[in-house]
């Protein structure tokens, strides 16, 4: 078993946070006072109905683009270290480069020889089990495969905090839940500050210290819930753990109603 | 699942067809004055390779197609990037190309000879026109087509104008730069034959038209048969350089 | 006479000043008095005339002379010459032509100075690819000195003006229109002397079954060619028919060098000879053995005409 | 997201453009000969309109198109149907339509006069001709393309062939019949100036093809605006059918 | 609470059923000897990993291809009637027709009356929610939404047996358990023999009587693991149960190995 490594000192801030979208009709109001913080090395889960906002969290905190009100407080950036590193929902990959490409596209663009780029991938591939697949194009991979590399790219970049947007979606569940178990080893073994959004309560209590629920849109956070299963967190232990019922319950409970609301609209 | 029966059909359908249309025009119910039977023109092809005639011809025809391609193309693939990655380019010069992209451009032809004369000049300028605004169009929209998820992966790590211009918008827009490139083959085709048909004194085009002229039949059903097969060849060299500017791509 | 059912021919024509005759013979009433009523076709260019007197869909094309009539005659296409519709004869109505530009800096001065340049005719393989030859060969080079190539006449000034062709054939009234504008020099407009280089087609189904009408439409189109001898296309009246059939100034029409119409239907078989000899040896011919003028020319509505009309003498 | 600045943008520049032109032509700057200011060419256009020559015109170019289409993308979609549909058809006919496809017809145009004439005919026949192998192919590619679950969700439940031929190859194939009728009519512009350029006794081609020949070069550009006037509206109302045609899809 | 109808009289008998695709070189063995049966009224779920051949055992149950051996026993259709309806995965609605349209496709190729086809349509889009988007387009509509209409066209033709391929895969997990209450309220009240394929053991313990486990390709039946816990089953009550966790401890046992080796290929 892999020992747990001592957690980063990078925390996550967020106060206030709204985002306004221009729509069709005058504006749309995605986000609405988001505030809460993530601890250095806590792995913690946002949950919340479809169309809620949390891409729009995630990408304000990546700096894609600035929220319209509040304030984030993120370590910021360095010159040959991506610090915030983002993994997407969907389309996580570009389907032009080859995996080794993609696993240092972030290096490419950082102050970092073409030699070391490639050891750095190389190594990052080689943990997520790719390292066969480095001249392949993502077409000739799984979805799930594609998801590894994208993990490989982030951790590439060497970040203290990895932005994870539902990075497991498109994947058949049990797919899903051996990726799980490939995300709980790494993050083990570096313990960076994670903020893992996600649709599925099974897995925000597998995965995470911690799980934020948010309302249907306008987003805000609406309920915390910190899940306190032992770590690693084995899929038969966790399953079997009754604390793992009382507090997938007490979810779709805070839930239930944000997810019919979403849908009426 | 390709059935062997219908391989087989594939095969003689077409040689079934020279072969009535043979049988038609040599006992005479079909005119052979306007049908010549298709060994005829074979026979008149082979003596126009022969002479040299045919060779000559084509070359004229395919040189005009690539310097006026590559005129057209390499500028329309440029700007059609810039357009579909900066609104204000887009906004300022959109009204003009969609003004003018409709026009056929073979209208455009008596204007460019009025300009630049009946040379070869005109003949390159109106093929590379022909294909500049379907070219341009299509690259655009390739790249406003992209999904905004892959700007997203650029932007989050750290890709600046030049490193999103090279590594998204131009592999991203790649296929629909082929569509564009495809279909503006068609009309470089026709725009080219038509041109020769107007006024030349070379090319398939020119070729076609002289044999109508002179009454030369089976000449003219020659120059029918080399642009198709002009058509062909210019399908397979785009469809191979597709291939190989776009590896990543499944390949079936 | 007036009043006589009409009955509808139709003509394949394409709208030019060398066609005068035509439009003299509709605009004065001759067809009419003849019982025919013309409807006009045009073409493209003259040459698919065979195809459309082949098949059944004209009576009458008034064309030029080239290549495509050999081959069609050749091929047993159901047609025959039957008169002439224009002559040159010096000044020719469509000169050789340069732009005033290489004249006035003596770049050229003859037509020995166009050896190796580009020369230009508007229709290869037709009557106007011999004229070049004819005039090259009045300044000492053959048709093998330049390099020849098909310049439509409108296209020409503008051809000459970028340098693209050194000279051309240029046709009435674009030459005198060009002249006017200073854009062009005639070079050379004496090349040929009584050469027939239009004709008058009938198809076969038309002679068989109307020859009344056949002879009828002859005799209308000799009236209107003696119409046009001499100065005929100086006058008012006539020049207002071209005007208005091919959109050419009356003022220009006036000045511009009138073809020559042959107003007893005269036609030389040995003009028809040297134009076969001329497009065999350019190989524009798809066959072998030369034909017989009596294969491809019929002169018996022109003698039935004439019986009518009596021989012309230019009294006017 | 459209700002504001955007708008004006586009709103000017072709507006500028034609300023600019003016002022260059009035000035000599651009030799008016052949660029004439453009309020000439408009006055000119005035001035046909009233004559009621540009509407006949444009009433005969239009009156081709119109039939010509018709008649080429009728028998085309049908036949690409069933083409996609039915396997042994496809076998026996693709080798034949592959072979005509890449021919451009305009090259066609010589032959096709040789045999009905220089009339109406012909110019429709080429029209037909030059759309229906397009829409051929493309009708059959949108049934081919067709995701396997529309059959089987209509074998599951019941449909026959001529069920499956209506409710799904049809309505399936609805898209890209469309992208083949839009591309099919910029190829019928083409080919029906091209053939009204080459040999016409009315219509826009021959407008601007005898404007060239009596150096009338205002009336050569309006015979060019009016190309491209037809062009839009040949798109805006192929863009109307299509949203006529398909109902079901998202409107944006 | 809705009373549970009797089940209907329709068993479902599968013997020693393969499956060969022809392939690029040579054949592919999709189906191997598969054979089990289920009981009228039964709700029967069948987990595998992706590409075990679970789409194509429905569709020989359907009747769209036959098996190439083995025999299927399957009630017959009868006029007026489609004894066995499919509901698929993926896309489950022809775009092109109204949400009405797409419900009475079925009845379409049956006699039946316009008048009847539109009144038994308009009902069972009143049983699932949707009698408010008679005349919506499926683009108009969620995903969740599209599923409801096909269940609907299933129901209209009055199925004894209704098969259903992975109907809620494309959902996320809220709005899928969403969907789940109401399948379960659906079955409930008619009891049809029910053949739900799926890749979420969480979805298979939810609804069945028994899980069917298939090995990856090519398919054969793995295991088989009744389901006892009681109906109506629901959400909170179910995982709460200290049986929840042992099933899905136990599933996963013999699914993972089968997953790994999918993986592989
Ligand atoms: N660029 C944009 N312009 C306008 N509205 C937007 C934009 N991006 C997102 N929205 C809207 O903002 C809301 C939140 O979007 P967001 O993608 O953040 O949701 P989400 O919680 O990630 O949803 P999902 O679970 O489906 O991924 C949605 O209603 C969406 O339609
Ligand atoms: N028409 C076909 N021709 C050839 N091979 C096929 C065909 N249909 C399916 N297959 C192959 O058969 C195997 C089983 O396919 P099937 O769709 O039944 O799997 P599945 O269990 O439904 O997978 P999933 O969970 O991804 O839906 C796959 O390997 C697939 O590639
Ligand atoms: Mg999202
Ligand atoms: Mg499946």
């Amino acid at each position: 078993m892999i020992a747990t490594a001592p957690p980063r000192v990078a925390p996550i801030t967020v106060r206030g946070v709204g985002k306004v979208y221009p729509a069709r009709r005058g504006s749309f109001v995605a986000l609405h006072d988001v505030s809460f913080s993530v601890a250095p090395g806590e792995f913690c889960a946002i949950i919340g109905p479809s169309g809620c906002g949390k891409t729009t969290l995630l990408h304000i905190l990546a700096g894609l683009f600035p929220a319209s009100t509040g304030t984030v407080e993120i370590p910021p950036q360095e010159p040959g270290r991506l610090v915030t590193a983002l993994i997407f929902q969907g389309i996580s990959t570009l389907p032009w480069l080859t995996v080794l490409q993609n696993t240092e596209y972030g290096l490419r663009h950082m102050r970092v020889s073409p030699a070391e780029r490639r050891t750095r991938a190389v190594e990052q591939l080689r943990r997520v089990g790719l390292d066969r697949f480095v001249d392949a194009f993502p077409h000739q991979l799984s979805e799930g495969m594609r998801q590894r590399v994208s993990i490989a790219r982030a951790l590439a970049t060497d970040p203290d905090v990895l932005l994870m947007d539902e990075p497991f979606a498109n994947l058949d569940e049990q797919n899903r839940l051996l990726l799980q178990d490939e995300l709980l080893r790494l993050w083990q073994e570096n313990r960076q500050t994670v903020l893992f959004v996600t649709h599925s309560l099974d897995e925000a209590i597998r995965l995470s210290d911690r799980v934020l629920v948010m309302t249907s849109a306008p987003g805000r956070i609406k309920a915390e819930v910190p899940v306190r299963l032992a770590r690693p967190r084995e899929f038969r232990s966790v399953r079997q753990d009754p604390e793992y019922g009382a507090l997938s319950a007490k979810l779709w409970e805070a839930l239930r109603d944000e997810v019919l609301r979403a849908r009426q609209t | 699942m390709n059935g062997p029966s219908y391989r087989w059909l594939a095969v003689i359908s077409p040689l079934g067809l020279l072969l009535v249309w043979e049988i038609l025009s040599r006992t005479g119910v079909a005119d052979p004055r306007f049908f010549p039977p298709p060994s005829t023109i074979i026979r008149t092809l082979a003596d126009m390779v022969r002479s040299g005639e045919l060779p000559f011809h084509i070359g004229v025809s395919l040189r005009r197609i690539l310097i006026g391609f590559v005129l057209g193309s390499v500028p329309a693939v440029l700007l059609g990037l810039a357009m579909g990655l900066a609104r204000p380019l887009r906004a300022l010069l959109m009204p003009i190309v969609a003004a003018i992209y409709p026009i056929p451009k073979i209208a455009i032809y008596p204007l460019i000879i009025f300009y630049l004369g009946i040379g070869e000049a005109s003949k390159v300028t109106i093929v590379a026109l022909s294909i500049f605004f379907l070219v341009l169009l299509n690259t655009m929209a390739g790249v406003l087509g992209l999904d905004r998820a892959y700007f997203n992966i650029a932007r989050a790590y750290g890709a600046g104008a030049r490193s999103i211009f090279t590594t998204v918008a131009m592999p991203g827009a790649m296929p629909q730069i082929f569509t564009g490139l495809k279909l503006a083959m068609g009309f470089a085709l026709i725009v080219i034959v038509g041109a020769e048909l107007l006024g030349s004194d070379a090319g398939i085009g020119f070729l076609i038209w002289r044999s109508y002229q002179i009454f030369a039949i089976e000449a003219m059903y020659v120059g029918l048969l080399v642009t198709a097969m002009l058509g062909w060849l210019a399908t397979i060299a785009l469809d191979w350089l597709e291939r190989l500017a776009m590896p990543w791509r499944p390949t079936n | 006479a007036v009043g006589q059912p009409q009955a509808t021919v139709r003509v394949v024509h394409v709208p030019v000043l060398i066609f005068a005759p035509l439009y003299v013979a509709m605009e004065r009433g001759y067809f009419a008095k003849q019982g025919i009523e013309i409807e006009l076709v045009t073409t493209p260019g003259g040459v698919s005339s065979f195809a459309v007197l082949a098949g059944g869909r004209a009576e009458v094309v008034v064309g030029g002379l080239g290549a495509a009539l050999f081959n069609a005659a050749a091929r047993d296409l159901d047609f025959k010459v039957v008169g002439p519709v224009h002559m040159e004869r010096p000044p020719v109505s469509t000169p050789l032509v340069i732009s005033k530009k290489a004249w006035d800096s003596g770049e050229i001065r003859s037509v020995r100075d166009l050896r190796g340049k580009r020369v230009s005719t508007n229709v290869l393989g037709s009557a106007t690819e011999y004229w070049v030859q004819s005039a090259l060969l009045k300044g000492g080079l053959t048709i093998d000195d330049v390099q020849l190539v098909a310049v439509n006449f409108p296209e020409v000034p503008a051809a000459l003006a970028n340098g693209a062709i050194a000279a051309g054939l240029l046709g009435e009234p674009l030459a005198t229109l060009a002249e006017d504008q200073g854009q062009i020099v005639r070079l050379s407009e004496d090349f040929v002397n009584g050469v027939q280089v239009t004709a008058l087609y009938y198809s076969g189904e038309f002679m068989r079954a109307q020859p009344k009408l056949a002879v009828g439409f002859m005799v209308a189109w000799l009236q209107a060619s003696r119409d046009l001898f001499n100065d005929g296309y100086k006058r008012d009246d006539v020049a207002a028919i071209v005007e208005r059939y091919t959109r050419v100034p009356a003022p220009v029409v006036k000045r511009a060098r009138p073809p020559f119409h042959e107003p007893n239907g005269q036609m030389n078989f040995n003009d028809f000879k040297r134009l076969q000899e001329f497009f065999k040896r350019r190989g524009q011919l798809t066959y072998e053995k030369p034909l017989e003028p009596k294969q491809y020319i019929d002169t018996s509505y022109v003698r039935a005409a004439l019986r009518i009309l009596g021989p012309f003498k230019p009294s006017r």
